[in-house]
């Protein structure tokens, strides 16, 4: 049953990724990215991860996606966007990476073959989690906050408008 | 709940990295761009939440965690650093920041 | 109270003169460059006088200072100090005390030196005969030079600060290099010595001809010392330590006598010396170096500098106790040197090139007695010959400078009278170098000939020969330039700061004999000298005076002429072998230069060029090549990375 | 555990809660000169209270942070070089447009990242401290926003950043699958147990070296390295060039002793592989190059590859190399990039050779003092630089590495070649296109470049002293 299930979000994660990748419209390839990581959400749930599962949800495909789709309302994004994407997006264009992505996949599938076969499914529950994140984990935590910190402070930072003179260029 | 070869679900993350990694190397638009990157970076977390799941220990979650973290703010990041050169160069094409080369 | 450990400031004050002087020198007025330069010399003087009379009142056990630890890499570790024994302590005095007296010396030759360069005398005599006139072109061209120099005074500051720096700076590698305590701080010195001398013999570098001589030292001596550099690093290779000491405990401790591996060193180590102290085959820059001002030719040139590989020698005598082989070239060659120096001294008519080849003669004398095992002898030596070197520079000098820049000593005479100073001086400092009883050089010189004879009666009967050699030479210029007919119209006197090193020094050489440094604690005691009145000390005390009488009779009473002789054709040639040293510069320019200089025109398209060239063409195509790489491309470089990863996964699994 | 971990965390606190402390400055009043001098204060306060943990080392502090004397040296150093880089910071932004206080902040969690790089033992640290770092930096490049590289150079830096910490952190779960432990210790005792290669942590760990060889900017990952010292304030060049590579660096060193990835002969070919590349590549690549920024960017490349061959020839002597060559890296590349700094003008970006031109007759302090810089990275005698590499060639053919030698070897002839270019530019009389700054105008900038002078020539003519303090941590990471 489990195995059914992971086999099938899978394939939908997989699908939409690969849509996503080759979309012409960035809206469009977000909603496929949202629904991949949705998929990825369900894995997780599969797996025992419970409280990865929600966050994978709330913040990825909720809040992180939606700053795309800020940036994407203010770059008013049109059909000229899309026309240009679809000149850009040769087929002759996919040969290159795909061959590349297919080498290093066959050299990741190797390693992780010959690491042998192991079970999964052990649920870690969110008090669990809880315990070990502000146990141990405590520093990685405010270390974290740092991070944030520094992203807040970056993102602030560049999303100033430009200042006019002094151009280098 | 059990039954999930562990090597399978790394093989879909290995998948998902390499799906990821074709969108980086393939879209021009760094709009894209950075959602590829936040698929390699999701597949990253998806390996380290299998593995955590096969020890059924919290590391593998926090991990991914702090990937997740990563990710916010490097997409915060990379959203405004792209609102930025669009307001420069009027165009989202990476191919276009090539000023510097030699 | 601990005095001892001054030790390590005594190069230090120099050293600070020498940065005080580099970086201030323009700005500074006249007397503090000499306060500064004489003062920082005066201080370390000091310091070593009550550093060594602590010393020598002791037990006279050696004192090592330990400065640090250079660098320590690994199984590398080279530390470094300073090392005190009766033989640096000997070394010291003559370099601090010495040094001292010329610098005070130097502070009036220079400032009163009323031009920059003395611009028509070469430094190689284009005049081989002493008997043609000068011509009188050089006359007019000097006063021409003189005039428009005069104007430029700032230029002259400037040269002065210059002088006390290069000074300061030899000044302080000497000292580092008597004092070092392992051979690669010792090196260090010598090589600082070696530019400090390169920098002065070209102090007038506006004349071409000083800046030839400077390059010719430089050069002449490099050859000893990448030999030396060769040495010190095989002993390094073969004993795992830079410390002399510890060196010469191993040495004698691993290595058999007259085996290839101390032969090898000694070799080396003799090939450095002979480079510095100019002897056989090295010694032709010597005469050249007089180029530079006087004080640095008494300086380093006599009294200093071209010791410092008698002392070489001495400091590492173990090794070379190691390898008699070598230990009798030493002596071959220092007997060998001190006869064909002394022969072209005698025919020399520039008197700073009289006294430049008596100084490799001398040193010939030294190196005798180190060939033979006299140390003490050779290091007393090498004391006495230190001071009335000085002397009879300084004293020569003065006469330069009070004839106004007049190097020939034909071109000078009867100045007795006008100038009693210098005369007594170089009479003194003549008498104390052709060894006559009563002087320092007397003592020193029967010491090291009485030791020569119980080893090798035909090294003495050289040795002999040079005494006699040395009595002609050095009173030659005595009768010539201070007795006679007074040729110049001296209108100035030297002011104290130049008679005072005189008085000086003549004191110590008329009692420097008498002195007796304790070098028995260094050096195996081998030779007890025989003082009982014998045929061989006879001989040797009485050569000397044959050769001053021989000089008396041809310059003092005009009992023989020198004209008369000059008219044998047959002697022509061989004066003019003694004139140009032998010819040894003849033959290395045939030896060396000419062909070298063939070559170069053979080869002007340079076949090394093309290599260069080639490398060069190459090294630009891969530039290009690669530069094509680095296109800008953000999608370029994401798949490179991945291009790389996919790589190295695949060499991780290959091997 | 003597003492009480946060005591022993001082020196993080120290730093995050300044950072902080400038946020709510900032909020409070926008001021340029108390915003840099607060940060000042804090990183100064942060190496005083480094002596806390020095006296009881070695501390586990958590879980995630093993602070031993070898963490604390490196530490002081990325302290000194921050400080370093915040003081040419200031002059280099004092006469700009706009507004610069979050600069320091944003240098103070780079340097907490970097901070945290150095005494990690355990993958949450590295990571978070690896992307703190680095997400500190996208803004850093960026930062000033009128000018279109630096721009480019963020986004370059920051895309390209993403995939090398995605190779990573896939390096890391791999591993984490294998041997169920974060731990480096951990790693080591997993490896220690296996009887022959596991390919799995191998192939994680190059991963893991995938990705380090990225912020590392070593062949075939070094793409970024010239664009980001180009389009970067010069500044912050300094800070990516020293700060961020030698946290890299010490963090690469550690993991691999402490997980016993000596064991690993196939990491050590890739490694040789990757050594070769860089030297050779980075010296081709430097060799013409006009720009100075870019050149110094290549050798950067190529100085990597050095310390690499070290890292590989591995022994007793590996520890030691990368505390002499570290510093003495980072004090060159500050000073050389400093007066980089120090010539820029809000106008123009002294970059490009033609500034250099004639700079001994304008500025001969200066001058000097990048000459000197450049001899040191070229490793000539009597400077710190020739030290360092005395001891990668001491290393390296005490290993017997006779190929990486020769590249070493040739590497520092082509070396010679491009350093000296700008010495010769400098030294040639002619008109230059750069505009001519007061002396005496940046005063921190000054100071600064006048201690690294000093420095560099007094390491390089007596290196004891700080061979000294090397040989105390030696013994540590074992």
């Amino acid at each position: 049953m489990t195995l059914t299930l992971f086999y099938l979000t899978s394939a939908v994660a997989v699908f939409a990724t690969v849509m996503m990748i080759t979309r012409l419209n960035a809206v469009h390839g977000l909603l496929y990215l949202i629904l991949s990581l949705l998929s990825v959400g369900v894995l997780f749930f599969l797996l025992g991860a419970h409280f990865a599962a929600v966050l994978e949800v709330i913040i990825y495909a909720g809040a992180i996606m939606v700053l795309f789709v800020f940036v994407i309302m203010m770059l008013n994004q049109g059909q000229t966007t899309i026309d240009r994407e679809r000149a850009w997006l040769q087929p002759a264009i996919w040969i290159g990476p795909s061959l590349l992505a297919l080498l290093l996949f066959g050299e990741m599938a190797v390693v992780i073959l010959f690491g042998g076969s192991a079970e999964t499914g052990s649920v870690v529950t969110a008090k669990q989690l809880g315990m070990v994140l502000y146990g141990p984990y405590l520093l990685a935590v405010e270390l974290a906050s740092m991070l944030l910190l520094a992203g807040l402070v970056g993102a602030y930072h560049l999303g100033k408008p430009a200042l006019k003179s002094g151009a280098r260029s | 709940m059990n039954g999930i070869p562990m090597e399978q679900g790394l093989l879909l993350s290995a998948m998902l990295f390499v799906l990821g990694l074709i969108g980086v190397l393939v879209r021009r638009n760094l709009i894209m761009m950075l959602m590829s990157l936040e698929v390699v970076l999701n597949a990253t977390g998806l390996a380290f939440v299998v593995a955590g799941s096969r020890w059924g220990d919290a590391d593998g979650q926090i991990m991914f965690l702090l990937i997740l973290t990563l990710a916010a703010a490097e997409v915060g990041v990379g959203l405004g650093l792209t609102l930025q050169v669009f307001r420069r160069f009027h165009t989202l094409d990476a191919d276009s920041l090539n000023e510097m080369k030699g | 109270m601990d005095m001892i450990g001054l030790l390590g400031w005594i190069p230090l004050f120099p050293l600070l003169g020498f940065l005080i002087l580099a970086l201030a020198g323009e700005r500074l007025s006249k007397s503090a460059i000499a306060w500064v330069g004489v003062g920082s010399v005066a201080v370390s003087a000091l310091l070593a006088g009550l550093v060594g009379s602590e010393f020598l009142t002791g037990t006279l056990q050696p004192y090592h200072l330990a400065l640090g630890t250079w660098i320590e890499i690994d199984e590398l570790s080279i530390a470094f100090g300073f090392y005190l024994d009766a033989l640096s302590v000997t070394m010291l005095f003559v370099v601090t005390g010495i040094g001292f007296l010329i610098h005070l010396y130097a502070a009036e030759f220079m400032a009163s030196d009323p031009v920059l360069p003395p611009f028509a005398i070469p430094c190689r005599p284009r005049v081989p005969w002493e008997l043609q006139r000068p011509l009188d072109r050089s006359e007019t061209q000097r006063s021409s030079k003189n005039t428009e120099l005069n104007a430029n005074a700032s230029a002259f500051d400037l040269g002065y600060a210059r002088f006390f720096a290069y000074m300061n700076l030899f000044m302080a590698a000497m000292l580092v290099l008597v004092l070092s305590d392992n051979l690669l701080l010792l090196y260090l010195g010598w090589e600082g010595v070696g530019l400090g001398s390169y920098l002065l013999i070209g102090f007038w570098y506006e004349n071409p001809h000083n800046g030839y001589a400077a390059r010719k030292a430089f050069v002449m001596t490099r050859v000893g010392d990448t030999a030396l550099l060769i040495g010190l690093l095989l002993l390094f290779r073969q004993l795992h330590s830079f410390d002399i000491q510890l060196l010469m405990l191993r040495a004698t401790a691993h290595w058999p006598a007259g085996t290839l591996m101390p032969v090898a060193a000694a070799a080396l180590l003799l090939g450095g010396a002979l480079g510095k102290s100019a002897q056989l085959p090295l010694q032709t820059w010597l005469p050249d170096a007089m180029a530079g001002p006087t004080p640095v030719s008494a300086l380093i040139h006599a009294a200093t500098m071209v010791t410092a590989g008698v002392y070489l020698i001495a400091r590492t005598h173990d090794v070379f106790l190691l390898a008699p082989p070598v230990q009798f070239a030493v002596a071959t060659l220092g007997a060998m040197t001190l006869l064909m120096a002394g022969c072209s001294a005698l025919v020399q008519t520039d008197i700073k090139r009289i006294l430049a080849y008596s100084t490799i003669s001398q040193i010939g004398y030294m190196f005798l007695a180190l060939g033979v095992g006299a140390w003490s002898e050779a290091m007393f030596h090498l004391l006495t010959h230190a001071v009335f070197k000085a002397l009879l520079f300084l004293a020569a000098g003065a006469v330069i400078l009070c004839c106004h820049h007049e190097h020939s000593i034909f071109k000078m005479g009867g100045l007795r009278k006008s100038m009693p100073l210098a005369f007594w001086s170089f009479m003194i400092g003549s008498a104390a170098l052709s060894a006559l009883p009563f002087t320092s050089g007397f003592y020193s010189k029967h010491e090291i000939l009485s030791a020569v004879y119980q080893v090798s009666p035909n090294l003495w009967a050289m040795g002999c020969l040079g005494a006699l050699i040395t009595g002609i030479y050095s009173f030659r210029p005595v009768f010539v330039v201070f007795f006679g007919v007074q040729s110049h119209l001296v209108t100035k006197s030297p002011g104290w700061r130049m008679n005072l090193p005189l008085l000086l020094l003549i004191v110590l050489t008329l009692f420097g004999g008498l002195l007796r440094l304790p070098l028995d604690s260094v050096f195996p005691l081998v030779f007890k000298v025989d003082r009982q009145p014998n045929l061989v000390s006879l001989i040797t005390g009485a050569a000397p005076f044959f050769g001053v009488s021989i000089a008396g009779l041809f310059y003092l009473s005009g009992a023989f002429s020198a004209q008369r002789l000059a008219a044998y054709r047959l002697l022509n040639p061989l004066r003019n072998l003694f004139f140009s040293g032998w010819g040894i510069d003849a033959l290395y320019d045939a030896l060396f230069v000419q062909p070298f200089k063939a070559l170069a025109k053979f080869n002007k398209h340079d076949v090394i060029d093309d290599l260069y060239t080639m490398t060069a063409l190459i090294g630009q195509w891969l530039h290009l090549t690669v530069s094509a790489s680095q296109t800008g491309r953000i999608r370029w470089y994401a798949s490179s990375m991945a291009l790389g990863a996919a790589l190295i996964l695949a060499i991780g699994r290959q091997s | 555990m003597s003492m009480n971990p946060f005591f022993a965390l001082a020196p993080f606190v120290v730093i995050a809660g300044t950072a902080v402390a400038v946020m709510l400055g900032i909020a409070l009043k926008r001021n340029f000169g108390p915003a840099f001098a607060m940060a000042a204060c804090g990183i100064i306060a942060s190496l005083l209270t480094l002596r806390m943990p020095w006296r009881d080392s070695p501390i586990q502090a958590g879980l995630l942070i093993w602070l031993d004397d070898y963490a604390l040296f490196y530490m002081a150093l990325l302290l000194s070089a921050g400080l370093a880089v915040l003081g040419l910071c200031y002059d280099y932004f004092k006469d700009r447009e706009g507004q610069h206080e979050e600069l320091p902040l944003l240098l103070l969690t780079a340097l907490l990242g970097a901070l945290v790089l150095v005494g990690s033992s355990h993958f949450a640290s590295f990571f978070i401290g690896l992307e703190l770092l680095g997400i500190s930096l996208f803004a850093l490049i960026g930062y000033p926003l009128n000018q279109a590289r630096s721009l480019e150079a963020a986004l370059k830096y920051l895309i390209l950043s993403g995939m090398s910490s995605a190779f990573l952190l896939m390096g890391m779960a791999l591993i984490y699958a294998q041997c169920g432990e974060l731990y480096f210790s951990g790693i080591g005792r997993y490896i220690a147990g296996q009887q022959d290669i596991n390919v799995t942590v191998l192939s994680g760990t190059l991963l893991i070296v995938a990705g380090l060889a990225f912020k590392l900017s070593l062949a075939p990952f070094h793409w970024w390295t010239p664009d980001v010292y180009e389009g970067a304030p010069a500044p912050i060049t300094a800070f990516i060039a020293t700060v961020s590579k030698s946290a890299v660096f010490v963090l690469l060193l550690r993991y691999f002793i402490s997980s016993g990835s000596y064991s690993y002969a196939p990491l050590l070919n890739v490694f040789s592989v990757i050594a070769g590349l860089s030297i050779v590549g980075g010296n081709l690549l430097a060799l013409l190059q006009n720009n100075v920024k870019r050149l110094l960017a290549y050798s950067s490349i190529a100085h990597m590859g050095y310390l690499l061959v070290a890292l590989i020839a591995g022994g007793s002597i590996v520890v030691e190399t990368f505390a002499f060559y570290l510093p003495a890296y980072c004090m060159t590349t500050i000073g050389a990039f400093g007066v980089v700094s120090v010539l820029s003008t809000a106008q123009t970006e002294a970059d490009d050779m033609a500034c250099y031109r004639g700079l001994f007759w304008r500025r001969p302090w200066l001058a000097a003092t990048f000459t000197l810089m450049l001899l040191s990275l070229a490793g000539i005698p009597l400077t710190v630089g020739f030290i360092g590499k005395f001891y990668i060639l001491t290393g390296a053919s005490g290993s017997r590495l006779w190929g990486l030698l020769l590249a070493v070897i040739i590497g520092s002839g082509l070396g010679l070649y491009y350093y000296l270019r700008i010495v010769v530019a400098m030294s040639m009389h002619g008109e230059t296109t750069a505009t001519v700054k007061p002396f005496g105008r940046d005063r921190a900038s000054t100071a600064i470049l006048a201690v690294l002078t000093l420095l560099v020539v007094w390491l390089g003519v007596y290196p004891s002293l700080l061979m000294n303090v090397i040989h105390s941590i030696t013994y540590v990471i074992e």
